[in-house]
This record gives C-alpha cells, structure tokens and sequence, in this order.
C-alpha cells in the first residue's frame, strides 16, 4: 500500500481546543458544586460564571449514528462540547441554564436517560465479552443491559445511601474494575487441555509461568512435548488461557458468575477496600441471566434499607457486620467465600468479637 | 469501504437470543448495532451480531488474536479473527483499534463527527466508548483498511493507544476543567507525562502494561488506585480552607444534628470537633485527606491552597495476586510547573527502568515490588522509605537490617 | 543432695558484671541466687553463677541440650550441658524439670513449702515461678537425681509438663475463683482437658507442639489468643446483664461525660447510644462481647446469662510465620456439664488427629490450617463454614467450588 | 536406680484443695470488683462476701528461701493461700481487710513492692536467656531487673492511660509473646556454619525445612555431606540454629535487641493486634542494657502524655497515626520497618490516606 501520510507519534490527543470556553476561562478557578436535579451539575466558579453539565447512559458499545446524535445535541444545547464519563455516560456542559431542560426532553427521547451522579447507581462499567474478547467466558454487555433494565430508577433518581458504582467482567481477569458491586466470571473446571492445537500455538514456558500456583507442568503426549495441569492444585483462574488458547478453561456449563461487593477506590472516610465474594456458582444464563440481576437487586435493597447517608456499600457491611449483611441480603455464606490465598490468615477473625 | 452491498439486498439473520435484548428501558445495544447495520448494510456488523448470538446460544465465545498493526508501531490494535468463520465468514476479521482521546474524555462535535466519518468510511461504525483503560475503541475492522484509516485519523491529531507490554493509555478525570476539588491539572499531566512516554506506548519493551491514572484529589474519580500501576493523586499540603460565612450557613440550613452526624463522626479521624453549637474546627494535623468533609460541605470547605499529587504505586486486576490497590510512595510532589513534570518523569522512568531491568515476563510493577522486597526497590530507584508508606511497622521480625544500622543511638545521645 | 560442701569452706567466685544488677529498687534475681548459694552451699548455684557473669562478660550462652528423662515419659525435663564445663566445671549439667501446676497457679504454703523441701534435697533451689507457658520450673538438677526427684513430686500430685512436640502444660486464668467476667470455669476446664491429654502432654507423638490456653472472657488475660494453639475464650449469647440502680450510680458519680467519652464511644461497633442524659442502651444484637462497656462498668454491667467458650485456633510465636494470632473457629460451646467438658475434647480430638495426620514436622496447627487450606481442614474435621470465621469474605478470585454448588439458586427460587 | 514409686500420670495438680475458702464458697458468684489502691484489688461476691487481693512484684527466677518466704506471709496474712499470676507476680488473698496494709508493709520490707494492677506497668514477662536456655543471644533477666528498676514507680502507681503489659525475649522465637512493649533479640548477620560439630550433631534434613525462605542448601565441604546458607536469601532469623547447633546465629556485635509496641491480646474495643517493629540495632550491653531502657522510656513517656483512659499503647499510636508516634517518641522510621515478609502487602498504605 503506497502512503503518503508520515505518522505523528502525537500521544493523547490535545485538549485545550476541546474544552468549552467557560471552562477555559475558569479553569482551576470552581469553587462549588450543587445538585440541581438527578443527572445534572451545577459548578459555580469563583468568577460567578456557572456550568450546567447534563448526564445521560449511553450503550458503551454505540455506533456511528448514536454518535452522530449526540453531537447534534452538543450542537444545539452546549455549543458542540461534549464529554463521556468514566463510566461511559456522556456529558453536556452549558453556561445556559434554560438549555437544560430541553436537552433532558430530548436525550429522554433518544433513549438515553438522565441521571448517574451523586447517589444514584450510575452505569455499569463492563467489558469486552463475547463481542470481541478472545477468552471471555459471558458476553458483559447483555449482563449490564439486563441489570440496567431492572435497576434503571435508581439511575434516574438520587434515593441510595450514597453513589453505587458496578462492573461486570467477562474472565476472572476483571477488566471491569473493582466495585460497590460486580459481576465476574468464575470458573469450576480446571482448563481441558486442547493438544491439537497446543503444539501449534503455545508458548509452553510462557504458559507454565503464568499459573499463580505452579499447576502446569511439562509432559509428553503422543510422543509430543505438551503440558499438563495438575489437577489438585489448579484453581480454576484461567490465568494459563490467556497466556495460551489451547488451555481450555471455559464451558457453556462449568463456567459461572460470581457477584462481589464492597469494593471502594475512593478515600472518602475509609481507605479505599478490596471487593469481596458474596456469591458464587450463579448460572451463565443468556440472554437475560436472571439469577444475577436478583441477587444484585437483594444486595441493593437490603443496602438501600440500611445504609446511613453518605455510607458506601461496603461501609455497611462492615458496620453491621458481614454476618448481618448476609441475614438482611438472604444470601447463603458458604466455605469457599473464605480465603485461602495468599493473604488468607490476615482475613480471619482472629478474634473473640463475635455478633450473637 | 466496509465490505457492503446494496442497500435493497441487505438483510439482517434472525437473531432470537440477541432480539430479546432490544427490550426494557436501558438503552439496547443491540438495538443499536441493527440500526447501524440496516443503514449501512455492513457484513460486518451482521456477520459479528450472527456470531455474537450463536454465543449467546452456545454460551462460548468465538475470537482469537492474531497480528494487526501499523508501519512502525508494535501495539494498538485488537486483532480478532473469527474461529467459526466456516459458520459467519462475514465477521472472519474484526479488529479494534484503540485511539487515545483528549485528557477528561472532551470533544468537540466536529472533532467526533470528524472520526465517525473516517470510521464509517474504512470501519464497521461500531464504537466502544469508552473502553475501561479510556480509549476511543473502533471495532471492526479488516487488516487492509487499517493503516489507511490510521493515517486519516492521525492526519487529525489522533493516535493509537497501548495494548500489550506497553506504556497504556492514560486516564484522568475532568480536573480543573470543572472540579472544584482537584489539587492539580489532570488533564496537563496526563497529556504531558503520555506524550512523553509515547515510545513506550506504540513499542512494547516493558516486561507486561504499565497504566497511568491521574486524579485530581482523593476522591479518586480516575478508580487509580486499583487501575493503575502508576496513581496520581491530588493531595494538598497545608490546612484545609474554610469559608466561615458559608459554613455558618450549613449550620443554618443543614442542622447542627446532620453536620455532626455525617460530618464530625465520618471524620476517619476525628480530626473535626464541634464548636460551641454551630461551628466546627478543623485539627489539620489529624485530617488524613479523605475528602470526606470537603464532599459533603464543599460550599464551605476546599483543599488546602498548597497543592500537588501523591504517586501510588502498584495497582491492578485479579491476575495471579488477586485485586491489588496502589500503595504510597510519594505523599507529595508540586505539580504546577514545567519542571515540576519533567521531575515527574525523571522519577518515573527511574522507576520504569527498574522495572523494565527488573521484572519478570509479565509482572506489574506491583508484584515486582512485592517479590523484590520494598527495601530493593526503594534503594535502587533513590527514594526515601517515610511512614506513610504503610499503615503500621511491620509486624514480623525477618529483615535484615544491616549490622551497622543504629540510628537510635546517634538519636539517643543527642 | 545437692553437690555441697561445708558451709565455712563456700565461697562465691567474683561475678562482677552480675554484681552490678544487685541495685536498684526492683527484686534482684542475682541477689536472691548469691543468698541460696550462700546458704546451702550449692556448687551447682555458684556454677552457673560464673558462666552466667562469663555470659555477661562475653555476650555469647553456653548451653547445650542433650536427652534427659525420667522413667515411661518422653518429655518434661529440658537438659543443659555446659559448652565450657572445663572452665565452669561445678554447672556442667544444670537440668530443668517442668512441674504442671494446679489451673490458675493456686497454691497453699504447705504444698509450695513441700516442694521447697524436696527440691532442696535433689536439686540447686532455683525457681523459675512461672515459666511463660505456667510450668513451675525447677532449674538446676543433675541426670542423676532426676527420677528420684520426680518420685517424691509425684507422690504430692506433681506430675510433669509438656516439652518438645507434646501437647503442653496448660494455662488458664483465675476465672470464677475470684473474677466476675468468667463466662465457663477456666480451672476446671483447664484440669479435665489436660488430664485427658496426658499421653500427650508426656510422649512426643505431635507433628510439633500443641498449646491449649483457657481466658473466662475476652479480655483474654491468659493471652491465649497469641500464645496458645486452642484458645478457649469465655463467651455469652444472650444480652449483657445490666443492673439499673448501679448504672444510675455510675452516671451520678462518674458524671455522663465520663460515660460518654469512656464507654459510649469507645464501642467498637458502636452498640451503645445514650438515652436521655443519664441513661444508656445496648443494642446487643450490635455488640461483638468486646468487653469494654463491662470492663469499665463492672458494678452495673455483666455478661449475659447464657454463657460457654469461643474456641480459636493457630495463636503462635514468631517462628516462620512471625506472630499469628488465633482465629475464630467455634464461637460458642456450653462448658458447664461433664458431656460439655466431653464434647468440648471430642472436638479438639478431631483436630489434634487431623493435625497429626496431616501437618509437617514442626509445622503448628495454625500453619498447617494455612498451609493446607481452611476448606479442607473444615471438611476433615466436620465442621461447618460461618461468617464468623472471617473478617470479610475472601477478596480473591482464587477458589475452587464445586461447580454442582448453586445454593443460592435454591434459595432464589424459594 | 531401684525405684519403689510407680508412677502417677496424674496431670496438672488439682486444684480445689488449694483454694482459699471464701473462693470456693463464692466460686462463680462474683459480682463486681474495685481497686482500692494500686496492688490491691477489691470483689465482692452476689453473697456479700469480699475478698481482697494484695498483688506484688517477684524476681520470677526465685529460689527456696523466697518462696518460703512469701510462704510466711501467706500464712500469717491469707490462711495460708497464695497465687501467681501469668505475670509472675504473686497474690495474696483475705476476707480480712485489715491484713491488707500489714501485708503490704511486710512484702515491701522483703523488697516485694506491691502494685502492677490496674494501669499501672505490670511486671515484664520473660525468658531464659543465658541462665538456662541453648539459643539465647542475651540474658532476659538482666535487661528486665534494668528495665523495671527504671519503671519501678510505674508499678507502684496507676497513672499510665492503660494497662501497660511488657515482655523480653532472648531470641527472635519471642518466648516472652507480644506486648505493648516487647524487647527482642534481632540477628543482623547470617549464620556462620561450624562445619567441626555440624557433621556429628546435625539432622540435615530437619536444619533444612526449618528455614522459612529456603535459604539453607545441602553442599559437601570437605568431602563431607554439610550445609550452606544462601547469604541473599537469608533472613537472619536464627530458626535453623535451633535446629541444629552448628547454625552459629549469636554473635556478641551482631546480635541486637529489637523494640515491639502495640501488641494486644485482650479483645476490649479494637481486635487484637500484631505488635510492630519501631526500633532495631540497639547493642546487647550488658549488664545494664542502658540504651533499651531509654528508648522504652521515650516510649512510654510519650504514651503516657498523649493517650486517653483505656487506650492502650497500640491503640494510641493508631489513633494518632504512626507518623506522629514517631515524632512524639524521637524514634527515627526508617526502611527496615517496612514489612517485606509474606503478608507485607496488607501493610502498604493502599491509600491516600497521609498526614502532613
Ligand atoms: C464525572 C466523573 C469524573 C470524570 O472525569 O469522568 C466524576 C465527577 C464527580 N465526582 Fe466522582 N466522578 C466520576 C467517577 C467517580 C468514581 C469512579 C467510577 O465511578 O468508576 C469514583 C470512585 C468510586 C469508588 O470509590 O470506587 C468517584 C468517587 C467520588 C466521590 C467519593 C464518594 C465516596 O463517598 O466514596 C466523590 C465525593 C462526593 O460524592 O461528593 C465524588 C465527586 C464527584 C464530583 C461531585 C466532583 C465535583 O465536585 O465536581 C463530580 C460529580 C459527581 C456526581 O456524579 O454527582 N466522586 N467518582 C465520574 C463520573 C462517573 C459517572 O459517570 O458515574
Ligand atoms: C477492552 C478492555 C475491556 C473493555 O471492554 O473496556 C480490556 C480488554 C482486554 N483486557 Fe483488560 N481490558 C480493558 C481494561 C482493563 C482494566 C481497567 C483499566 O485499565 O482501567 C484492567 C484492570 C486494571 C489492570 O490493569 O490491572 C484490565 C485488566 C486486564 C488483565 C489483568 C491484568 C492484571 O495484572 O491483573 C488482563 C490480562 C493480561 O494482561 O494478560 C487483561 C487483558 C485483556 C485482553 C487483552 C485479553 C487478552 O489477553 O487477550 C482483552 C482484550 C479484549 C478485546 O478483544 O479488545 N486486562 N483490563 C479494556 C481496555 C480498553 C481500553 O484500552 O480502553
Ligand atoms: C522456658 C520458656 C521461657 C521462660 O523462661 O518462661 C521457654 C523456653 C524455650 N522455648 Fe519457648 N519457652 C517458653 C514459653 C514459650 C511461649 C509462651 C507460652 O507458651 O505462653 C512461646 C510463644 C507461644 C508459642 O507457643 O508459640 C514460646 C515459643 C517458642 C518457640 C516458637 C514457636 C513458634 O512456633 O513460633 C520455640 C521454638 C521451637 O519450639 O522450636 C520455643 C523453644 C523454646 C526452647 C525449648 C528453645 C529450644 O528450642 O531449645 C526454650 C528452652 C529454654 C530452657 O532452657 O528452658 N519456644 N515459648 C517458656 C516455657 C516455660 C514453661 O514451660 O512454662
Ligand atoms: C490476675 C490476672 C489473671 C490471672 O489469672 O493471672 C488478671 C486479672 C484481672 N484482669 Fe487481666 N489479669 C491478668 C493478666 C492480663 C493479661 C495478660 C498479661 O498481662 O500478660 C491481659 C491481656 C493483655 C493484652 O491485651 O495483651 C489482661 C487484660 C485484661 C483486661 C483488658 C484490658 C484492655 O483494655 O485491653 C481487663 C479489663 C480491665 O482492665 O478492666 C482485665 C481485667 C482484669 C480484672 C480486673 C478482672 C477482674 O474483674 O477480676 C483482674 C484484675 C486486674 C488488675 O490487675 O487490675 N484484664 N489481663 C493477670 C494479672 C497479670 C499481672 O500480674 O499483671
Ligand atoms: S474481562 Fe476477560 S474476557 Fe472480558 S474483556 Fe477483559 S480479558 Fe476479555
Ligand atoms: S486455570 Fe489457573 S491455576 Fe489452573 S492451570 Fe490454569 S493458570 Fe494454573
Ligand atoms: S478525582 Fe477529585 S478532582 Fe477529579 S473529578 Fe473527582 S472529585 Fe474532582
Ligand atoms: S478531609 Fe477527611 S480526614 Fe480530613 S478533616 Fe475532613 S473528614 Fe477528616
Ligand atoms: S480473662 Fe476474663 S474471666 Fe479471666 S481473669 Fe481475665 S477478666 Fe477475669
Ligand atoms: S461489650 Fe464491647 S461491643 Fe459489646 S456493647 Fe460493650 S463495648 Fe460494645
Ligand atoms: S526466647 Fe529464645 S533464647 Fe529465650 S528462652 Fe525462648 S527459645 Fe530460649
Ligand atoms: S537464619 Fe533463618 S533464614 Fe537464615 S539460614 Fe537460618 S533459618 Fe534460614
């Protein structure tokens, strides 16, 4: 192919001429924000000036088309600026107040819903799936489509504790992020070795070194050199699938969906938390997976119902006890939500407090 | 010149399993693939919806990786080559391009409008936006369309990402642009500190991902702390500010009871006592940062006016460790100037280079820290071990601390 | 029949360097030595006298173990050579028997003056009252008198205590003999459980050693959390006792800010609110049997009636691991009945066979359980996961369930 | 030896016998308790009964003549009864409160001083050191009688914020057991191997698994099977040395004493905790060890201005922060006492939680 063009290694692209130019002007200088309604901002800057920012869902997977539409939007109601959130929602922003409505009206009827900020559960940050990923064992986008669809007033209202922020993950790898509450696939099976295609495809070392606790090992088949897993002391992670195809690791029925909670990045009030394992061996069940989204929607409601203003889901749980959480939630706690990794002895209770 | 055919002979497959998403309120994503795909009548598009719904019927997924590139860069794009592609030859090539966006995500919509229309062009029209490290993901794409949808798009200032065993493509929160909390200029220090790394990006030569994330304060909308190996984190140095006048005015309007209860006592350290019945103070010493109180009345409290960024290091997913959060190494560095990033990066490459000498074939940096043993890795990169690093001293008497070492006494008789 | 010789003719050698511990307020163990010594004579005393100076003197010790017993047992004396009997030729065997004394170190002056006596007669007089495990350790005997000696402590009831991969001596607090936290009675439990445990507490049989510790309440004053393999820790589930008239006592005396500021916040979970000005509430459904609240209202506040033992396992030193404290196994166990006592050693049973059968060579029950995984260990000695167990639920993705095990469906479905 | 006695596996003592007779008439039945006056403890039983316990100081390497002294007292002033505690203190206990202050008088006289009960600083547990024990680096006792004739008036008095429970330990094992303040033996040097004695006394099998990093590895020197340390590897901690005699870890220069704080074991308020590294390389000087009383003092001094009631010692230094706990005692922090062991990760700051 003949080119013409010589590539600029330009790096991120510039921001300066993207920004509206209130923001330009004000840059650094906001001084306060308040909440006029669900899904809008309004920040004050020490100038006077204010900004009105606009928050709608989106689909993450969108198309030229819906792309097209938003900028039509930006177009009309925030002088063509526009930005998308780390949660995938996108953002107007105007100085003019009496835009703000209208453009709600008119996001509404597109589809997409106004709201995600403050204590709203926003979107759910989700992963690639079986739309493009090479080793997702569900497709994250129908489980985040079906979740939304069940959870999607308390995306247009301010009524949780505090802001609830999800992810779904489609391997155990979790893209998705750590959350108040995600979804992660978890496998029940040690990988099926494939030799057919091992010989061909695999990097074996690479493979034997990627297993977190040495279950590869090197072996002959066939009058091969192929690998092994030993079976005892596989878990299941699916660490040697990407690492190597032939390392099969998920089945339409062994492979299921676990759901966590508690996961805190911010540093709001407490250090920021690891999410932990509140319940497993969901089914994989497309195209609606029902199981998930109820048992997501009880972890919500007893959060709902309990948690104190300003409180984060794993906040809660730590304040009423991981014992209660599992009462109030209905969920079943069973021995293999204990750790025995790495770190295992520093998650005991090593302890007499004990709730009666 | 996405493979389409005329408009009147396209025709979407029935897809049962995918159809039943097209309902509820949540905007459908299926939804809008069809749409797209009955516009433009792309293959494409159809062959990926006949495969993802097969998937969806099977419960197994059908891509495998391959090399997709352009002229002189070794990362960027997703390659994906169907493993069915007897069953949806349609869908056989469907890579991604990763783009970097602008720092915060902003856009113009001549600038998106720009990019739709060059990915119409040689794309699917499908996008991910954004994909979770925050690039601009075009997915769909043939490998002979791709260096020359590439250049278009860098013709406009745009560039690919990272992927593999690079520097990846950064993140940062909206910041100054709109924030009143951010302690620095997110969107300048990520552009700045990417651009500088751009080698990196494009030519994978570190041992696995090294991701930047840069928030503007603690509150951490950037999630950096566990997606990045590298955190950067607004933090100020001196007293949190208070407007008195806006404060007396919570009081007014909140109720002494509401400041104490989801104030005083949220305080992680109970750095804020109750003054009289109406007013509070501030122990500066004792406040750890949180955000907390500045979140709930940020009318009346910001950060303090000596402002920089914390480095944290270490974050990143589930693989082989479980979830690891960014420890602290930096509790402060001023953030304002030139120099002040060019010290950034001068402290950083030390780090990359350690790490790139250092690490194993796919360990992030965390790990190689944590094999290494802090000690190593703090002499080697030249950094000073301080008490923020860890929540408490160690608690297990295995270190070896050099025979000589007896600080205490130097101390002592003093 | 200590090594003596006639009183006019004893001298001690010089020990200067043990001389300079002789002032100062606090009790002098050297002082107490040089008057035994001087006293009875002891060759054996002034001995170890002059290698513990030399010690002093040389910063290194020079004892070495060796194989000391008495007839049918395996264990129970600890057997000390001297590395440098050519220069201290008078301690060049200075052996310590281990006595089990009665649970809570209850004594008469009879039964300790008895001992005296007998330990006058066979050995150097030294006392080591108690040592960390709570054996009375008598310190300082040669191999020669060894059994003689332990047949006439035997005769008085004194048997031997544990030593090497033994279970060993017990401890337990002072319990319902005189403190009012006692939720079970420590001393009765400590007697029956290492009575039955005599065989092990005598013949080496164990991967390692194996510490059981009995505290009648949380505050754990045996430290049996850290210091013991089985914990056994008094417990009640019902609600904390309170009596209105002392706790109306407190608020008038001690003042309500004092209850505030001492009891109310001081909660850990926060289970305590003040009613009115001088009254206060327990939401025991909240309250994690920290103790606190009692502790410091001991006249108003008590446990509650229905009271047993929390049984924690894996408390150790440093060795290996550095310091593990035991963790929740059984939060509740009745310890009052004779099938109590029973039910309470069918359990401990299991886990010592488990342990035996499955740990290392000098592995503890706590690194074992570690090692070979909680799960495993649960199954193999029947007993049943529960949150209490745990801190929080596991934070990684690394387990193995079975892929049958959808309990949660079921009760979804309910 | 011709033997008449068969002997009695009789197991620990029993216990009834030795009770006082007012305990065994209220056993169980106690109802509240007070203090007094520092080493005197008040209960009073549901009957009405009262029992005071005057507690006091020991030597705990006693011998005969003192124990048949403390015997005299008991027998003049608590029906002949007495006790020890876990501490090593011994408890007389009488219905008759008038033995109480002639009690005192007399232990005193003998040198016994009365206290260590409430917040006050109880005696320090400890180990056998270099009067008995094969693998001590230092002598226990002697930096103990240092230590206490330094805090003696803490003992006698209640005026720390909390109970204050200290421990020393002759080697890193830590017999002694954690402690608000624990002082312990800390190696800086790896084993030097006596190859002379190691052939005959060695079990190289059992030297070789004791070492918890592997860093112990068979070899021939010689000609003959011995062993060898991988010095990168080493961890100085001396667990090999109590294995076998030939792993020399003690050494008069490089083996040190370490300073612990914030061990608890007690459950009121905060779980219990793991004590922390906060000093190391102090010189193992005897006899006085002047430089470990110092710093112990600098500890509990700055502990004892800035914790509130009921805080113990661990708990003070988490409220303040470490950070401060540093610079209120003078201690310097430095890299050593960042953890690097196998849990070290759940001891980084994973957060942005910092104070300045
Ligand atoms: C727009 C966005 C940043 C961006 O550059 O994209 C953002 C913007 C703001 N965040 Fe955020 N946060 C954003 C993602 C996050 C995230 C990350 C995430 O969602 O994945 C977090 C960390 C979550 C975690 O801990 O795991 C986050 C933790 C916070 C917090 C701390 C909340 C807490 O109590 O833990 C605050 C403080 C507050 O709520 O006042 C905050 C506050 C804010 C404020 C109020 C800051 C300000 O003064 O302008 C902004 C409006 C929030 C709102 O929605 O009401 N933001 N914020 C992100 C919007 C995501 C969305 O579309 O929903
Ligand atoms: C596309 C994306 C998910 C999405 O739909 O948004 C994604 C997709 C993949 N991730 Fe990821 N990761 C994506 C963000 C993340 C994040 C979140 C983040 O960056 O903020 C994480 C967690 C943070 C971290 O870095 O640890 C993440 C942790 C991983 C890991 C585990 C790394 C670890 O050390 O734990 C892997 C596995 C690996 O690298 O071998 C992985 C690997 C992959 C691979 C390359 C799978 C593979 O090995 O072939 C996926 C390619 C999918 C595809 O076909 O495009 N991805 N991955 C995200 C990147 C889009 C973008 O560039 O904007
Ligand atoms: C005598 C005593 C110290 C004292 O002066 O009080 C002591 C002395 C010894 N201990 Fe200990 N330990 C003593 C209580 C403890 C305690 C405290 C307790 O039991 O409450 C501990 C901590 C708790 C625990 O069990 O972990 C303790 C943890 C150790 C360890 C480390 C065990 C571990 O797994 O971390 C060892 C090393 C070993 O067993 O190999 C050890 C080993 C030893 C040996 C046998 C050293 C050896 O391997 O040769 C010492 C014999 C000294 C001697 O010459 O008598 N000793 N040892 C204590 C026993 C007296 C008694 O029987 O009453
Ligand atoms: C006599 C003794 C038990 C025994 O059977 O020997 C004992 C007896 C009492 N303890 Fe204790 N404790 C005794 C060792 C301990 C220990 C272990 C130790 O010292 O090695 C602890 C755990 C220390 C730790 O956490 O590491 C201990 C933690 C407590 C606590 C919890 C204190 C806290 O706030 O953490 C209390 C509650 C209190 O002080 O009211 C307590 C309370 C008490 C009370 C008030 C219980 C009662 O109502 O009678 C007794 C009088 C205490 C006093 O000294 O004022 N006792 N107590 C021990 C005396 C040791 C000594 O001579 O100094
Ligand atoms: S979570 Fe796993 S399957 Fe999903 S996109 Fe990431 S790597 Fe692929
Ligand atoms: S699934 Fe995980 S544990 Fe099992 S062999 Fe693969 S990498 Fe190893
Ligand atoms: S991280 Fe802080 S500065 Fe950045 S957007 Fe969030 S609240 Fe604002
Ligand atoms: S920022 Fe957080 S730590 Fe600081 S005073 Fe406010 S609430 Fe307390
Ligand atoms: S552990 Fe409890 S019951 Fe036993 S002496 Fe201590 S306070 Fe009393
Ligand atoms: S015992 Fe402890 S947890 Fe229970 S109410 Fe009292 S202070 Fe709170
Ligand atoms: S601490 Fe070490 S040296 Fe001291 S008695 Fe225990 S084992 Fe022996
Ligand atoms: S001192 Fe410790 S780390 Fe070093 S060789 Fe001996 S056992 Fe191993």
């Amino acid at each position: 192919m003949s080119r013409e063009w010589k590539t600029v290694e330009s790096g991120p692209h510039t921001y300066r001429e993207l920004l509206h130019p209130v923001i330009v002007k004000n840059y650094g200088q906001w001084k306060y924000h308040t909440r006029p309604r669900p899904g809008v901002l309004r920040h004050v800057a020490n100038s006077g000036d204010v900004i009105y920012t606009v928050r709608a869902g989106t689909h993450r997977q969108v198309t030229i088309d819906i792309v097209r539409r938003l900028c039509d939007l930006a177009d009309r109601y925030s002088d063509g600026h526009l930005r998308w959130t780390v949660r995938n929602n996108v953002e107007f922003m105007t100085p003019n107040e009496a835009n703000v409505a209208p453009l709600i009206k008119e996001l509404e009827a597109l589809g997409h819903p106004v709201g995600g900020t403050g204590n709203s559960i926003s979107a759910i940050a989700h992963t690639q799936g079986w739309l493009h990923c090479d080793i997702p064992a569900t497709d994250a986008s129908g489980v985040v489509k079906s979740m939304m669809d069940a959870l999607f007033d308390d995306f247009v209202k301010e009524e949780m504790p505090n802001r609830v922020r999800m992810s779904t993950s489609c391997c155990e790898i979790n893209c998705g992020g750590q959350a108040d509450i995600a979804v992660v696939v978890q496998h029940t099976r040690p990988p099926r070795i494939n030799h057919e295609i091992l010989k061909n495809i695999c990097e074996m070392p690479s493979t034997v070194a990627r297993c977190p606790v040495a279950a590869i090992r090197p072996t002959t088949v066939n009058g091969q050199p192929s690998l092994m897993v030993v079976e005892e002391k596989c878990i299941f992670c699916g660490a040697c699938f990407g690492a190597c195809p032939a390392m099969e690791i998920n089945h339409p029925e062994y492979s299921k969906l676990a759901v966590w909670v508690g996961g805190k990045n911010s540093n709001a009030r407490t250090r920021p938390a690891n999410m932990k394992l509140v319940c497993h061996g969901l089914p994989n069940n497309p195209p609606r997976w029902p199981e998930v989204t109820e048992v997501v929607k009880r972890i919500l409601g007893a959060y709902k119902k309990g948690g104190r203003e300003w409180e984060r889901l794993g906040e809660w749980a730590d304040r009423i006890g991981w014992k209660r959480f599992f009462e109030e939630t209905g969920l079943p706690f069973d021995k293999y939500m204990i750790d025995n990794y790495r770190h295992a002895r520093v998650s005991f209770n090593q302890s007499a407090h004990v709730r009666f | 010149m996405s493979e389409t055919t005329s408009a009147q002979a396209f025709k979407l497959n029935p897809t049962p399993m995918l159809d039943t998403l097209e309902t509820g309120p949540w905007p459908s994503f299926i939804s809008g693939f069809k749409e797209l795909a009955n516009r433009t009548g792309s293959t494409m598009v159809r062959g990926a919806l006949d495969q993802l719904n097969y998937s969806y019927q099977t419960r197994m997924g059908y891509w495998k990786g391959g090399v997709v590139g352009v002229h002189g860069y070794g990362a960027g794009i997703i390659s994906r080559y169907s493993m069915i592609a007897d069953k949806f030859p349609e869908a056989k090539e469907f890579h991604t391009m990763r783009i970097q966006p602008a720092p915060g995500l902003h856009y113009t919509s001549k600038a998106l409008r720009q990019i739709c229309d060059i990915w119409e062009k040689y794309g699917s029209g499908l996008i991910s936006m954004h994909g979770q490290t925050g690039n601009l993901q075009l997915q769909g794409i043939v490998q002979a369309n791709a260096q020359a949808c590439f250049d278009e798009l860098n013709q406009l200032g745009w560039d690919l990402g990272g992927a593999g065993a690079t520097v990846r493509t950064g993140a940062s929160c909206v910041g100054q642009a709109r924030c009143e909390m951010a302690c620095y200029d997110t969107l300048e220090a990520h552009h700045k500190v990417l651009s500088y790394y751009t080698d990196y990006v494009h030519r994978p030569q570190l041992p696995y991902k090294m991701k930047f994330k840069f928030s503007g304060c603690p509150n951490d909308c950037m999630n950096s702390i566990q997606r990045s190996d590298m955190s950067v984190i607004g933090i100020w140095r001196d007293d949190i500010q208070v407007d008195r006048a806006e404060l007396k005015n919570y009081f007014a309007t909140k109720g002494t009871e509401y400041i104490v209860n989801n104030v005083i006592t949220r305080c992680p350290t109970q750095a804020i006592t109750l003054k009289g019945n109406d007013d509070l103070e501030i122990n500066n010493k004792d406040c750890v940062r949180c955000m907390h109180c500045i979140n709930v009345l940020n009318k009346a409290l910001s950060p303090g006016k000596e402002r920089g960024a914390a480095l944290l290091l270490g974050g990143k997913g589930h693989l082989k460790m479980g979830n690891m959060l960014g420890s602290m190494m930096i509790p402060f560095m001023k953030m304002e100037t030139e120099e002040d990033l060019e010290a950034f990066t001068e402290l950083t490459d030390r780090i990359i280079d350690y790490w790139a000498e250092n690490g194993l074939d796919h360990e992030r940096l965390g790990e190689a820290i944590e094999r290494i043993g802090i000690q190593n890795f703090l002499d080697a990169v030249g950094l000073d071990a301080h008490v923020d690093m860890v929540v408490s001293p160690r608690d297990n008497p295995y270190f070896k601390a050099d025979y000589t070492h007896t600080p205490v006494l130097r101390e002592i008789a003093a």
